[in-house]
């Protein structure tokens, strides 16, 4: 698998998930500057980091989604590549219109740091074959911003088309209103692509993937795209 | 530009007395003009001169074989082996913080950052150590909701991960709030830089933000007593942008991995003039700066208030000869202003142009080096009267239990920590609500499996007590918050926050925090490598209690041997030690 | 010149940082208010030139950066 | 009755979010754009009743809640 690691401007959570990459395919993942638009032809993945591009400022994600490196993501997804947008990076993801919605304030205005229970809602992609079907899975989110909000429309295509790919709920499983961190239309954590190569999720699975982190429920994340890309 | 006259007011206002202000004549040997008064004003104020704390700070044990740099740079460093250094400092930004909490404390954030990536350290976790008034003054609320989404709001966009602190509540520190906030950063040994500026001829570089007219003044608020009207007076606030920060932090470590810096210094508090002092003093040489050069955010700024500035996110660096290309195009590529301002002579004069036009010349070590400094009167601190046993009331254990768990000083710090990111960087192995914070080392060859530990500590109750054991206690709290996750303790920071030091009063609780603090580092062999003073922590003549901070930093040999406070497993033995 | 450009969230969408306004002000003991909406304005200081070719560049602007469309629209303001 | 409360930075103070825009905007080519900056509008849904009363309780709401005065000025439109 050769994988890619977008870096804008206020990206910091690059190093973390090049970390998890060279973890998982045995070498370091090409670390990519935002402003150049040519983007190697054989890339399997690539990833859209967490962090603070362009300081979050105007619109999380909004500045970066413009920039000339998600030009060629752009062209890359047309093609089926995959492409992984973690935090931030699924926030540019939905401003690059690569995925569907928006991103908004968490309902708390809080900033939230803090280990989650995600369920995951379909193993029927690239990115998470190798979890259990309804599988709950602890990964921590970090975010201001992370309150899905889509139209009904794209509520029910999602739905119906099996694209939620993680919704926030209790230990138990249960997706619940107190389990929903930020307020998140549907408990929505991660959703797919209308073709399923693009995912886009607020937790971050590159934190518990290493044992030495105290978990390791998001490394089938890396696992599953290890095997669908190699 | 029109001259402002020199009268008693203008002197006053710029915080000099009759004493200091004669010294200044002598010096000059004439009379100084606004932009030199401003000068002196910031290199003489408590801030940067350290003229009432200098010869007590003296006193603390600072070396140990591990200590590579003790007090006197940006932060201390000490070696932890395998050719990688822990570069660490304390700072605190109360004044600002109590007057707008969020930027307060944010910029207090920045501040400290600065200082640990200026000496080529990678910043790799931020603490902060906060002190508020009762939990139902008015304030309060409004101070701690705005100070920790303000450290929050920095540190999380930087991607720094902020990994503990400490928080207390007493009614002394209703009118003066304090944000001490420490950073750790990793450095490989071979690859310190250093404030010291040499090499006549070289070019004199501004890297970061542009120029405004914050916090004009600033320096000078901040050794200030506080008093009714400063709320009223609202001096022009600093507000932080971590984003160019951020930008600053890997644009500093690019360049660094080049050969082309001779001395770099990032502009804190007092900004460009105590910045390029500095250089140029360490130095022993004189310094050039075309002030006109410097890059400015707004209109007919004057060289007074670029000299005097505070805005933010801005370094100077020396640079070799003919290596300014290689700079520029580094900072350029993070989209920050750089701009060559001036360059180093050999005459041991500041000499500072306007458009062609000298609009001051000033000697550099007189100024610098030959700053005032007090051997201020003091008192020692009467002992505490004993508390007669039978006058504490009996209360029922589990009663005890939960009022004790409920109080605001014990109660459950997961709110704050909850919104800092304590987790970027992938690297937090032992995360807060803990005794100590624990980060994997990640230096720039990779994971390893070893770590460091940090904590801040220091209970003011007991300074109130008795500021010497105040003092030793708080040092003794940290070598046991590290020791308690199974690290060797290494250094400490320390963070002195006291009241007015012109009341004897006052000052004994300064000398006896400085006594006490030193005897446990001797007892111990844990030095103090970096420090800061924060006095005038007075509203309407009342002080707060003496709160020397302590962070201190210790290395985990083995990862695998780290401790944690949860119980494992049931039917385990629970065994107390100590006295 | 100088564009004001108004954004503000389509009605309909949740507006968090609104209702914690309302929320915050009825705590407070502001009552009578009724309901929040959090907008924001970006002011742009354009070399001067043609109104409504300016006017249609800051469109454009809107649409390619200043606004997202799935949840916000904007009106725009032009002066001197 | 509504009120819309617009919230400016005051002049000098540094506004990272409105140079982001600014660069953000030259960067995908709108030459022209001299400066941004970036304020916010708070819109209020307020119960009918006397106008200079609104706007006196606006007022009060801006001290106390809306606006941080350190760094912020405002200007209150009263509607309806
Ligand atoms: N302001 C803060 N920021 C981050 N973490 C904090 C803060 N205050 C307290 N903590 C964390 O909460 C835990 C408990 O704090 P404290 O009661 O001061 O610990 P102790 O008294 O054991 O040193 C520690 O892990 C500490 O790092």
């Amino acid at each position: 698998m050769k994988a890619a690691v977008i870096v804008f401007p206020g990206s910091n959570c690059d190093r973390d998930v090049a970390v998890s990459l060279e973890r998982t395919t045995g070498r370091p993942p090409l670390m990519h500057w935002h402003a150049d638009a040519d983007l190697p032809e054989d890339l399997d993945l690539i990833v859209i980091p967490g962090g603070f591009s362009y300081g979050d400022y105007l619109r999380s994600g909004a500045m970066a989604a413009r920039s000339a490196a998600m030009a060629g993501v752009r062209t890359a997804a047309a093609k089926g590549r995959a492409v992984l947008g973690i935090c931030n990076g699924f926030q540019v993801l939905c401003e690059a219109g690569l995925l569907p919605g928006a991103l908004m304030r968490n309902r708390s205005l809080h900033y939230i740091c803090r280990d989650v229970y995600l369920r995951v809602e379909t193993t029927d992609s690239i990115f998470t074959g190798h979890y259990a079907p309804a599988q709950v899975a602890r990964i921590p989110i970090a975010h201001h911003d992370g309150n899905y909000v889509a139209d009904l429309a794209t509520h029910c295509a999602l739905e119906d088309e099996d694209r939620i790919a993680f919704r926030y709920c209790t230990p138990a499983g249960k997706v619940t209103d107190d389990a929903n961190p930020n307020g998140s239309l549907d408990n929505i954590a991660g959703i797919l692509s209308e073709e399923r190569n693009v995912l886009g999720l607020m937790p971050h699975p590159e934190r518990l993937a290493d044992p030495r982190l105290g978990g390791t429920d998001g490394q089938p994340i890396f696992a599953s795209l290890m095997e669908a890309l190699s | 530009m029109t001259a402002v006259e020199i009268t008693p007011a203008v002197i006053a206002e710029h915080g000099l007395n009759a004493e200091e202000y004669a010294r200044v004549l002598e010096i000059l040997g004439r009379e100084p003009n606004i932009t030199e008064l401003g000068i002196f004003s910031v290199m003489w104020s408590e801030h940067c001169s350290y003229k009432s704390s200098k010869k007590w700070l003296k006193t603390l044990p600072t070396t140990a074989p591990w200590v590579i740099q003790g007090p006197g740079e940006n932060a201390g460093i000490v070696d932890i082996g395998d050719g990688l250094t822990a570069v660490f400092k304390m700072e605190s930004h109360n004044h600002p913080s109590f007057i707008e909490p969020y930027q307060g404390a944010a910029t207090g954030v920045g501040g400290i950052l600065r200082d640990v990536f200026t000496m080529g350290a990678r910043p790799v976790a931020n603490l902060n150590a906060l002190r508020f008034g009762a939990p139902d003054h008015p304030k309060t609320r409004h101070l701690i909701a705005g100070v920790v989404s303000g450290i929050g709001g920095y540190g999380n966009c930087v991607g720094v991960p902020t990994v503990g602190g400490e928080v207390n509540f007493h009614p002394g520190y209703n009118g003066n709030i304090l944000v001490n906030a420490m950073t750790v950063g990793i450095a490989p040994a071979d690859r310190i830089f250093y404030s010291k500026a040499s090499g006549i001829g070289n070019p004199v570089v501004y890297v970061g933000s542009k120029t405004g007219r914050d916090g004009i003044h600033g320096a000078t608020m901040a050794s200030a007593e506080f008093n009714a009207d400063s709320e009223e007076k609202r001096p022009t606030v600093q507000v932080g942008d971590p984003f160019t920060e951020k930008l600053l932090i890997e644009a500093c470590l690019e360049l660094m991995d080049t050969d082309v810096i001779v001395a770099i210094q990032d502009m804190g508090a007092a900004g460009l003039t105590s910045s390029s002092f500095e250089m140029a003093s360490k130095g022993g040489l004189g310094v050039e700066l075309a002030l006109d050069t410097v890059p400015m955010r707004e209109e007919g700024m004057t060289p007074y208030e670029l000299m005097l500035s505070e805005s933010q996110e801005r370094m100077l660096m020396v640079l070799e000869p003919g290596k300014e290309p290689v700079a520029e195009a580094i900072f350029r590529k993070w989209g920050l202003d750089f701009a060559v301002i001036g360059r180093l002579t050999d005459t041991g004069r500041m000499v500072l142009t306007w458009h062609g036009d000298t609009v001051a010349d000033l000697p550099i070590d007189p100024l610098a080096e030959a700053a005032p400094e007090y051997d201020r009167p003091w008192e020692p601190s009467p002992a505490p009267a004993p508390v007669d046993p039978a006058s504490v009331p009996t209360v029922p254990w589990t009663e005890a239990l939960v009022t004790l768990m409920g109080s605001p000083d014990l109660a459950s710090r997961r709110w704050i920590w909850e919104q800092y990111d304590h987790m970027v960087m992938g690297d937090t192995v032992q995360r807060p609500g803990g005794d100590a914070a624990v980060v994997r080392i990640h230096g720039p060859a990779g994971l390893t499996d070893r770590g460091l530990a940090m904590t801040t500590d220091c209970t003011p109750r007991y300074g109130s007590a008795d500021p010497v054991l105040g003092g030793t206690q708080a040092v003794v709290e940290a070598w046991r918050n590290l020791t308690a996750v199974g690290a060797r303790p290494l250094a400490i920071t320390d963070n002195m926050n006291f009241g007015n030091p012109e009341k004897p009063r006052i000052m004994g609780q300064f000398v006896g925090a400085c006594q006490g603090i030193s005897a446990a580092c001797l007892a111990l062999d844990f030095p103090v490598v970096s420090g800061n003073v924060s006095l005038y922590n007075e509203t309407e003549g009342q002080a707060i209690p003496p709160t020397p901070t302590i962070g201190g930093v210790g290395v985990l040999d083995d990862l695998d041997r780290m401790a944690t406070v949860a119980f494992k497993a049931e039917g385990d033995a629970i065994l107390l030690i100590g006295g | 010149m100088k564009a004001r450009v108004h954004v503000t969230l389509k009605s309909g969408v949740l507006d968090p940082q609104g209702k914690a306004i309302a929320q915050a002000l009825q705590a407070l003991g502001f009552d009578g208010v009724k309901d929040a909406r959090q907008g924001k304005v970006i002011e742009l200081d354009l070399e001067d030139g043609d109104t409504s070719a300016a006017q249609a560049r800051v469109d454009e602007m809107c649409r390619q950066l200043l606004v997202n469309s799935v949840i916000e629209t904007y009106r725009v303001e032009l002066e001197g």
